[in-house]
């Protein structure tokens, strides 16, 4: 019989090289677009993890809670976007509309607060203004931008990760492209292995908007010159801003927190810096065998399903993901494994929480402090303040990251355990500040301490009332009354000139 | 014990004589078809694992050249004896190692050999990872599993 | 195909049903025997691990020391035996001779201080002993059984683990025999993949002696009921003792710290429990699949490799062992593997470690405060004492763990993370008993604050001398002068009556 070669496929499509239309795709291509519309499922959750878009911070039912919640998220990015809202990821499908729409960006405004280079990892429609404005465009306004936007057609999509024509694997994110060259590599020459994961690490990784100060401003930027761990990161940050603070110079800083006056970082989804060097990882086993898996959509060929998710949400899921390589396994068995280094992760991460609540707590008390103080209190503050900025940077690791430590267990653990000593650390140096006058005060549950703070967005922030209903609240300005100016890709309020 | 070892050498000799006469000159249907299959590999008490755990698979009804030696044709022929005549020889004369591993040269034919009988449901899959088992890890013979469960002394 | 279920072949042997001798195995078993005596080798380490039997406490070279050195075990043992010896286990045949010769045993006295017990995992004779004197056994004069002892014959050997007369696997200890059997479980139904971990069990678990007052005194114990996690352990040793101490009433007690006066629990080797729900435990990957894989050592039929050590010692080793099932991986990535997990544990073991130096201290400075104390001092002290005492557990269960972490990374890490957490609130509540009078003692390296004790045996506390040289070492009594009176198997000094 004759059996075709079986070899990477390339296709010859009739796209236009800088076609980026989703919809443009669905015709060549119909069964990867149906599991494509997959993603626009977002009821299921997992254990750990899932689509449902709740609120992280909130404990309690689906859809605005869950079980599993970290009840000091708004404490601990007080002063920064972050405070107003964060949500549980879900699927590609819904990276614009949730951008468009969310309370980080300040659409009570004309001016958005953040730059256009949260478009980055949110639509192929980079392609073009990349093209067209290079290095100007990150700091360019985010909201005129809007209203060019199609939720569907423009939201991450084929063209984010394919050559339109060729259908080849191909980088379009400019930091990863960037940051690959720095190290010395070129995707280009990358094996199709390799390329599994890279596609992914144009978006799941941590990054920062470059300081105008040190070149084209805003631009994103990966931060791996010393190597992608968090001890590393926290080097590099060290050097990669202007600031002139006292112990803090030349530091990079995406926000001073309101309540101790802390220079800090904020790290985002570290999936791809946490996997690389994990069991799976190590082993060459790319993101996208665990979510990609290869489907049987016409009974006959199969094809790499394009609904990004959990594995783990069904038992046939986990089958045909993990058991290809697992195959001696139980999905439930499997499942079970993930679980057991979810549930230590979760545990450790709601300590370090609770305790880089407690640093930011012991440093308004000594910054409050008014009795006696040793001679080198000023030092004593930095250091404290140097060790929550440590501390919180190494939770938000593995807060960030999005498989509650499965990717790698032992990074995740590790972590954890060095965002408690920081942490503890910043508390010691705080107390002493105070020559311990002040450690009575924080003497038992962090809960009975510092309250979490369950409501905060920038409506609320117009209200003196909410900013009266909490201690930590209290070192926020008010911010003038206002109405949205901007949703999704609509002008929705009047425009100022 | 089953077999007096003295026994079992001169059998095995046979045996290699015959293999490499078969790569010599060409087989008759009849013996190329017979030292395919697992009666034949499993012969050798050194094969009983793999015999176990294959038996134990899905692919059960197929013979272990199926997989381990190219398909039809004289590159059958030159690699079974050759491979056949290693075997024998390492198995009379020489130290078998302590875990049999893979030669390259076994890994790629059966490689070929997965993606020869599986290319209908493989077209996009082929090259995703250097083998089919770096995914099809326990294919066919369960290399992950316990070693109580395959793996035994004496063998 | 007729090809046999893979099942041990059994034996007629010649052999007495009650033989015990090592040597008797010799003639029939040439070449396990042979294997058995690789043992011997006592002269290697890998990075982690390996047979060398140095000190654990030394930091620096081979022979005596080691670059990965726990510098504190002598102070956090303080008061117990371990703290006057305590090395790197070696091999099996070196059991006896190691247990006759060590300085935890008071061989300067016709009274050994610890039971007969000890016998239970390092000799055959257990079985005639066991036998002979049922539970009376276990409370005997340790010393009166020396001079029946051949260093050779009678170390852990075949009759251990094996029937002499079908070598079919057995268990010979008591307290595993009746673990399982308090947890519905019997060996004698075990599959063969179980009987291959569990004839390890027999000695490489975490072990008790029984409080006289609950039971057979000094019997050897494990304590699973509860389940086999430090949590459940630490649960357990709450009401298995006769203490009326307050604040630990009812719990059972290894020792009470000279220096912070805390009612200890010590850990050993809990091998079996750390690996059990483990990556490999899990997945049913048995001690012997790692420890014990099959060796052709006539070149041809293999046999079990009944040398017991670390399958790292080099490339065929790791091949051989690991590479049984992962035979995609070179020897190098596999050993980086390990040594990623070991890295890890190390550094967080070596935290949790200071920790626990930190509380016992804060609990001692508060002990010796003299200034005005709060209302509730005593509460205070006992809760800082309870800290101390789960919180050195869980430090323990780690570090007396023989694999640095490999077998079970996330609880490992896990258990270092809460050890830690548990110390620092040890040292929390110690300076709150002293209204933070002694915090300023407690500031910056621990190294500055105590340091590491070197040196300790029996011979050195007869020495007042010593006992001045380190502030901590004060707390113990100063022993009568003494000279030895039994070492290895024989009478060394004069009988006394
Ligand atoms: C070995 C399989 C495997 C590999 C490889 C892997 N993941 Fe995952 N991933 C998982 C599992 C399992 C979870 C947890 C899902 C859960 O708890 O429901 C997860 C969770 C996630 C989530 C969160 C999903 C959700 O429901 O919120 C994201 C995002 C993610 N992974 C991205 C990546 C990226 C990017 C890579 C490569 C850098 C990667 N993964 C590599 C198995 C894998
Ligand atoms: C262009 C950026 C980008 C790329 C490339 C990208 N992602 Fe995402 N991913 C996102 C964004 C943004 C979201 C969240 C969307 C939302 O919640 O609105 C997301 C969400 C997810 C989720 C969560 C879905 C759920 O059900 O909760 C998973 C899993 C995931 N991505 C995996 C991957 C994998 C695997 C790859 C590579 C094959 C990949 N992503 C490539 C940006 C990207
Ligand atoms: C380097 C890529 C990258 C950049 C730059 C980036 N994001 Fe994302 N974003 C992601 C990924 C990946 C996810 C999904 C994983 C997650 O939510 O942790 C995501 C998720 C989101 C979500 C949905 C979940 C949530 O957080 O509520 C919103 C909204 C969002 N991003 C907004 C922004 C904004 C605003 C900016 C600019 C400040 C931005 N993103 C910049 C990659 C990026
Ligand atoms: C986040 C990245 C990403 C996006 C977005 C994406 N793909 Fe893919 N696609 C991949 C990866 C990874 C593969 C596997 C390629 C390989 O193994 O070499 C793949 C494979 C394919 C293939 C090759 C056959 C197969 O199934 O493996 C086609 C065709 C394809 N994608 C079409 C599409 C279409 C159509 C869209 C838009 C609806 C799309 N892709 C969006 C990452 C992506
Ligand atoms: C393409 C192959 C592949 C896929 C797909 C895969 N794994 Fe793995 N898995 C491995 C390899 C390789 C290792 C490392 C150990 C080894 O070599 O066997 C591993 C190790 C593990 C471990 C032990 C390490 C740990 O974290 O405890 C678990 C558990 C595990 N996998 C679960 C899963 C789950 C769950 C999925 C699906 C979400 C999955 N694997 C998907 C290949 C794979
Ligand atoms: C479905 C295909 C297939 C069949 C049928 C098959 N094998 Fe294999 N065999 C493999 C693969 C795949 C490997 C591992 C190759 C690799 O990745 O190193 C292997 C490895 C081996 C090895 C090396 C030892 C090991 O465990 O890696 C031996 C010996 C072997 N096979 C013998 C046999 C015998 C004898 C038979 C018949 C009883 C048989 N095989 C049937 C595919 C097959
Ligand atoms: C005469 C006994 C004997 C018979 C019969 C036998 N083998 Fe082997 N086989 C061995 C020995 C011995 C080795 C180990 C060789 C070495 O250590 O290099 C081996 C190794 C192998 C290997 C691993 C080395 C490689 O070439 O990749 C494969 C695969 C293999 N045999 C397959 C087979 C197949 C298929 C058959 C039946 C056609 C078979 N064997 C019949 C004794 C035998
Ligand atoms: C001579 C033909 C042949 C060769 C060679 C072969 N297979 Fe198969 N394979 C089959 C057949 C026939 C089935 C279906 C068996 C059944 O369902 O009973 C099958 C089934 C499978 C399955 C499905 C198993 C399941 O759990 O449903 C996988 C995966 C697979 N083969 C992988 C491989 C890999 C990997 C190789 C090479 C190492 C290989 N095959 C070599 C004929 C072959
Ligand atoms: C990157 C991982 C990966 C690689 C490489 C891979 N497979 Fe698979 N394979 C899968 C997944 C995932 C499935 C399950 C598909 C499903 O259940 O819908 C699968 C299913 C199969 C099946 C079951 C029947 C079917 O077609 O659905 C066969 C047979 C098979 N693969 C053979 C092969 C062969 C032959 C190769 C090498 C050419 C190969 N596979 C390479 C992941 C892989
Ligand atoms: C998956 C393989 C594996 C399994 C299963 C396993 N171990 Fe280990 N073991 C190791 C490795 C690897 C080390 C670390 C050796 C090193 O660092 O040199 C180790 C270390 C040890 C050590 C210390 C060795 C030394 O050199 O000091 C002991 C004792 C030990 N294991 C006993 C056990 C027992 C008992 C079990 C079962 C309860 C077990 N092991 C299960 C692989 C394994
Ligand atoms: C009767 C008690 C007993 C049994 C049963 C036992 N061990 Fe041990 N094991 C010991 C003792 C005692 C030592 C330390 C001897 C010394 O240092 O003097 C030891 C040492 C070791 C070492 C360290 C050797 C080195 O090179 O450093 C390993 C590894 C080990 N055992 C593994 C095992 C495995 C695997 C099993 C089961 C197959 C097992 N043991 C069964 C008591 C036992
Ligand atoms: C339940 C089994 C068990 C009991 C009871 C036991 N041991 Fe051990 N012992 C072991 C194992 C296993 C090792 C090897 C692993 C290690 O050293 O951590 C060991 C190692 C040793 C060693 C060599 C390493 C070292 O610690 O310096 C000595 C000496 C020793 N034991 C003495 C004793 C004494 C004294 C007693 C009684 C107080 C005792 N053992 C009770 C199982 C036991
Ligand atoms: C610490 C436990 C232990 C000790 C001590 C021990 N063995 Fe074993 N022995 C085992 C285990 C485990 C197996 C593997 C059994 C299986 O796989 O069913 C084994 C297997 C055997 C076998 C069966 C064939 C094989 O190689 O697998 C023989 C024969 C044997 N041992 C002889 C001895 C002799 C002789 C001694 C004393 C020199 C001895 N054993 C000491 C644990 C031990
Ligand atoms: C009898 C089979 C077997 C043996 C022998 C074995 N492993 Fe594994 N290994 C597994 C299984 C099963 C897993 C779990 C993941 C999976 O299913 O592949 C695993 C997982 C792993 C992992 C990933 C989990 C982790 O801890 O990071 C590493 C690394 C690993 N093994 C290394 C080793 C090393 C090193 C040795 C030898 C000392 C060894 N293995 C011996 C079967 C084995
Ligand atoms: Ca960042
Ligand atoms: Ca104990």
């Amino acid at each position: 019989t004759q059996v075709p070669d079986p070899e990477t496929p390339s296709y010859k499509t009739k796209l236009a090289a800088d076609e980026i239309r989703n919809s443009a795709f669905k015709k060549q291509f119909p069964l990867h677009y149906e599991t494509f519309l997959a993603n626009n499922d977002d009821t299921q959750m997992t254990e750990y993890a899932g689509s449902v878009p709740h609120e992280k911070h909130l404990c309690g039912d689906l859809p605005r809670a869950y079980k599993y919640c970290q009840p000091y998220l708004k404490n601990l990015w007080m002063g920064y976007p972050f405070s107003f809202e964060y949500n549980r990821a879900r699927g590609h499908t819904y990276a614009l509309y949730d951008l468009l729409h969310i309370d980080r960006i300040n659409r009570y405004s004309e001016e958005a607060g953040l730059p256009s280079t949260c478009y980055t990892c949110k639509t192929p429609k980079m392609v073009e203004w990349v093209e067209k404005y290079d290095d100007d465009f990150w700091a360019m306004e985010f909201h005129s931008f809007r209203e060019e936007l199609d939720l569907d057609d423009h939201t991450i999509g084929c063209a984010t990760c394919h050559d339109p024509q060729s259908m080849d694997l191909r980088i379009t994110s400019v930091p990863l492209d960037e940051a690959l060259k720095r190290m010395g590599q070129d995707w280009r020459e990358a094996s199709r292995n390799e390329m599994r994961s890279l596609v992914c690490a144009q978006c799941h990784v941590e990054y920062y908007f470059q300081d105008k100060a040190l070149g084209p401003e805003a631009k994103p930027v990966f931060p791996w010159d010393l190597g992608k761990n968090p001890e590393n990161v926290y080097e590099y940050y060290k050097d990669k801003g202007s600031t002139e603070r006292k112990g803090f110079e030349g530091n990079f800083v995406d926000w001073t927190h309101a309540v101790s006056d802390t220079p800090m970082i904020k790290i985002q989804h570290p999936e791809y810096e946490t996997w690389y060097d994990g069991p799976h990882g190590a082993a060459g086993v790319s993101c996208s065998d665990c979510h990609m898996p290869y489907r049987r959509m016409d009974g006959k060929k199969k094809i790499s399903s394009h609904h990004w998710t959990s594995p783990l949400k069904s038992a046939e899921s986990i089958g045909r993901t993990c058991g290809q390589c697992h195959a001696d396994k139980t999905p439930e068995f499997l499942k079970g494994r993930v679980v057991y280094t979810q549930e230590r992760t979760w545990e450790q991460l709601l300590v370090a929480q609770d305790l880089s609540v407690k640093a930011h707590e012991a440093v308004r008390l000594a910054r409050a402090f008014e009795g006696a103080k040793p001679d080198n209190y000023e030092d004593l503050i930095i250091a404290a303040q140097e060790r929550i900025r440590k501390g919180q940077m190494f939770w938000d690791w593995v807060s960030a990251e999005n498989s509650a430590g499965f990717h790698n267990p032992a990074k995740a653990l590790e972590t954890l355990a060095r965002s408690q000593q920081y942490s503890q650390e910043a508390v010691n140096y705080a107390m002493q500040a105070t020559g311990y006058a002040t450690a009575p005060k924080l003497e038992g549950n962090i809960k009975d301490i510092v309250a979490p703070i369950k409501e905060h967005s920038r409506k609320l922030q117009q209200s003196q009332e909410h900013l009266d209903s909490h201690p930590w609240l209290g070192y926020l300005p008010l911010l003038p009354e206002a109405d949205l100016v901007w949703d999704l890709n609509k002008r929705v309020g009047p425009e100022t000139p | 014990m089953k077999v007096p070892p003295g026994g079992m050498k001169t059998l095995l000799l046979a045996l290699g004589l015959l293999l490499v006469g078969a790569g010599i000159y060409g087989a008759a249907d009849f013996s190329m078809k017979a030292t395919d299959e697992p009666a034949f590999c499993g012969s050798c008490h050194i094969m009983y694992e793999v015999v176990r755990t294959q038996q134990n698979s899905v692919h059960a009804s197929l013979s272990c050249n199926d997989c381990h030696a190219p398909a039809g044709g004289i590159r059958k022929v030159m690699f079974k004896a050759k491979a056949g005549a290693k075997d024998v020889y390492q198995n009379t004369f020489g130290d078998v190692l302590d875990v049999i591993h893979t030669t390259q040269a076994t890994k790629d034919v059966v490689n070929e050999n997965c993606m020869a009988c599986h290319t209908m449901t493989n077209i996009n899959v082929a090259d995703a990872k250097e083998s089919c088992t770096d995914c099809h890890r326990q294919v066919p013979h369960f290399s992950k599993s316990p070693i109580a469960e395959r793996r035994v002394a004496n063998e």
